[in-house]
């Protein structure tokens, strides 16, 4: 069965080790902090200033001048530390960042990825993302597999504007895991129940298949 | 010398028709409220502002957008706000969208005196468009240049006589770059300490960098979206 | 993860002959001293060091100088030190001299990502032979190119287990650039407190540039020049 | 009669404004810091990273965290700031010093300056130099006119190695105060006694005269 939000932000801290320092973008992503293992630590980087992002606050103690990079109130971690937007995008330029986590509106087989804008849309803007998918030593796109209309999100080539070039190295979707290699996306995992047909059928882009494909131990 | 305003009205004087603005903060974040509504109540107009955001539609720079006091915004984001988005599409507003990052880094540049530096962010993307490419270790970068404006406007939690600020929190973001690339900048806090109360380690901005201070009052900090556990 | 070493033994593991260091201070002010005497110690060589100083003779940089550590110095200024001379002059030792300025903006641009920038500084000297020339508003300027190493020392008067720093008066200087540029960073602290005792409002060097961290001991914290009033 | 250290400090002293932010140089520009009126707020930047240095310490306070540039132990003025050397010298390159007093080995008519190096005798590095001669808003040289053998440090060309070019603006030497202007070294003032015949003498490069030129006020 194809994963939830959640599932696939289960998968995502698979990936996770014990001092990464970790970037979460808006949406599934940011759900990963939900499953960084016991005893693990994490540092997670929110690129307006903070290193350390720790829980929500509780109700009543939200602090307007603690947010996230996508302007929720949140808390510091015992650790943490401050700074401004230039150090913070030093740190994701200058490839300080073990692990980046976005969401995309669709990935090419190349490592392309189109994920701010949609031409006719109303144009929000980059934000950080062109930042964070040039320098990221480690990009790993949260997405589901298809769009609203079933059509795959994973394309020979994508279709909108892109944000980066040939930098995603890993997908989790609510079907698979697939890496970026030469030949195109290859197939490392299948969500629980999820057939590798399945995945061809809502895979656009070439779909590298080498040997037994195990599924996702979640 | 003495850098204290009285308010945000005097600390504008000289701000006219057509000049380039620096606001800091990021989202409603660190931004100078008092400045911010100073400036909407001048009816100063055809101004390009550098702006991580543009505010929310009846908030922040939002104001001086729905007033129609914009010509141009050089931003990275500009979500949250409907008068913008009809005014973009209408074509009254000019728009330069930049990776935040570079943004960052542009207006850093023009605080530092480096007029033009490479980063690899936008690479193949639209950002690219006239920009010089340039490959250094394997990787491709663009050109980017430096930004300075007019003015520019931040907003700290402690200030001294001397100019010295120190950030809040989140607060700091666009401002500590900004303070240093505006010809003139002026810095609203919200606590005015005579000079020496600071401890010179912790200082974010130093005072040579602000030419104006004042004591900002009636502080919103409206929290854009309040998440709780 | 575990970013504290016993000492500076410890903390130098994997250094090795050819590689590349940058060493933090300003004169002999805030250079990481034991750090340096472990490198002294090891016997390491054919060094390439970035470090704004090169010590003086008997005591910091001066001293692998003295071993012939050293195969090349990257530096602003070198005076104060007569077995550099020695070795500079016949050829022994490769010097390669940067404007302070410059120094300090290519090791930033090199922890930031950024791999050139264009400065003003020694257009028109011998700095600027085999560099890129470019006008921007009116005035020259020259191609510079980031500097990274393979590790970095940093000394700093307040260290967290997590790599926080904090530094004390002038003895920051070099050291939060480096902190930043090294692939490997090591920090020497006077003071190590547990993760949560630092206020993070005040912290100069993310931890997330920190490496190894440890206790320094026995600082001798040498004046260069004594004056009094 | 030609003035000591002390009187080319005084007098560049006049040139003080208040409000100023000022790097001195090693030597006679340090003197400079003993000349500043009353009253008048000038704050001392040091490329090491300090803004606002104060006086030498009492004997027996010397602290070795706080020097200025020269390495010398100094104090640090209420409303200092320290900071590093990238955003020291953010300081120097962005144009935000008002002020830069330096030494030189020469000056030639077109505002070049030599002041670091001297071929055959050690080389010790340009240190912040040429950092602040490229960049400052206005550059004055303090020198004695002529050098020990006697010869102009006033020259139509520069014969040492260069440390910036057509950056210095004026120029106090014991002799006369002079501005760099299209035609060469402009005669502003005359030291206390000191003849423009003494100073033509002196000078090497084109020295241009307009009208009669008064003595310095010190």
């Amino acid at each position: 069965m194809a994963l939830d939000k959640n599932g696939i932000a289960q998968r995502i801290a698979q990936e996770l080790k014990d001092g990464y320092y970790v970037n979460l973008g808006i949406g599934i992503p940011t759900l990963v902090a939900n499953y960084i293992p016991d005893g693990m630590e994490v540092t997670l980087q929110s690129e307006n200033g903070l290193l350390g992002i720790g829980p929500f606050p509780e109700k009543g103690k939200a602090d307007p001048d603690l947010i996230n990079a996508g302007k929720q109130t949140v808390t510091a971690t015992s650790g943490a530390s401050f700074f401004d937007s230039a150090l913070s995008f030093a740190m994701i330029r200058g490839g300080h960042i073990d692990l980046t986590v976005l969401g995309a509106f669709e990935v090419s087989e190349k490592g392309d990825i189109a994920s701010w804008k949609i031409p006719g849309k109303l144009v929000k803007g980059m934000g950080g993302a062109m930042d964070l998918v040039a320098s990221a030593k480690n990009i790993i796109v949260a997405t589901t597999h298809t769009n609203r209309k079933g059509e795959s999100k994973l394309l020979r080539k994508c279709t909108l504007p892109l944000t980066g070039v040939a930098c995603v190295k890993r997908i989790v979707t609510d079907l698979a895991v697939l890496d970026i290699v030469e030949e195109g996306f290859k197939l490392i995992e299948r969500a629980p129940g999820v057939t590798v047909e399945e995945i061809k059928n809502a895979t656009e882009g070439f779909l590298f298949i080498d040997g037994d494909i195990p599924e996702m131990n979640i | 010398m003495n850098k204290i305003v009285k308010n945000a009205e005097e600390a504008i004087i000289g701000v006219s028709n057509g000049m380039t603005l620096m606001l800091g903060g990021f989202g409603l974040c660190g931004i100078p409220e008092n400045s911010l509504k100073a400036l909407a109540e001048s009816g100063i107009k055809d101004l390009v502002c550098i702006s991580n955001n543009a505010g929310i539609d009846d908030f922040g720079l939002g104001v001086l957008l729905r007033d129609r006091q914009l010509k141009k915004m050089i931003a990275s984001y500009v979500g949250e706000n409907k008068e913008f988005e009809r005014q973009f599409l209408s074509g009254e507003l000019e728009v330069e969208l930049n990776p935040q990052g570079t943004l960052a880094e542009r207006i850093r540049a023009g605080g530092a005196g480096i007029p033009a530096f490479f980063v690899p962010a936008g690479y193949g993307t639209e950002v690219a468009q006239g920009k010089e490419v340039r490959e250094f270790n394997g990787k491709m970068h663009l050109l980017e240049t430096a930004l300075t404006a007019d003015f520019a406007f931040v907003k700290a939690k402690y200030g001294d006589y001397s100019g010295n600020l120190i950030y809040n929190n989140t607060a700091n973001n666009f401002n500590n770059m900004m303070a240093s690339a505006g010809k003139i900048t002026i810095a609203e806090v919200e606590e005015l300490v005579p000079t020496g109360e600071l401890d010179p380690n912790q200082i974010h901005t130093p005072g040579i960098f602000v030419q104006r201070i004042f004591k900002g009052t009636g502080y919103e900090k409206r929290i854009e979206f309040e998440t709780v556990r």
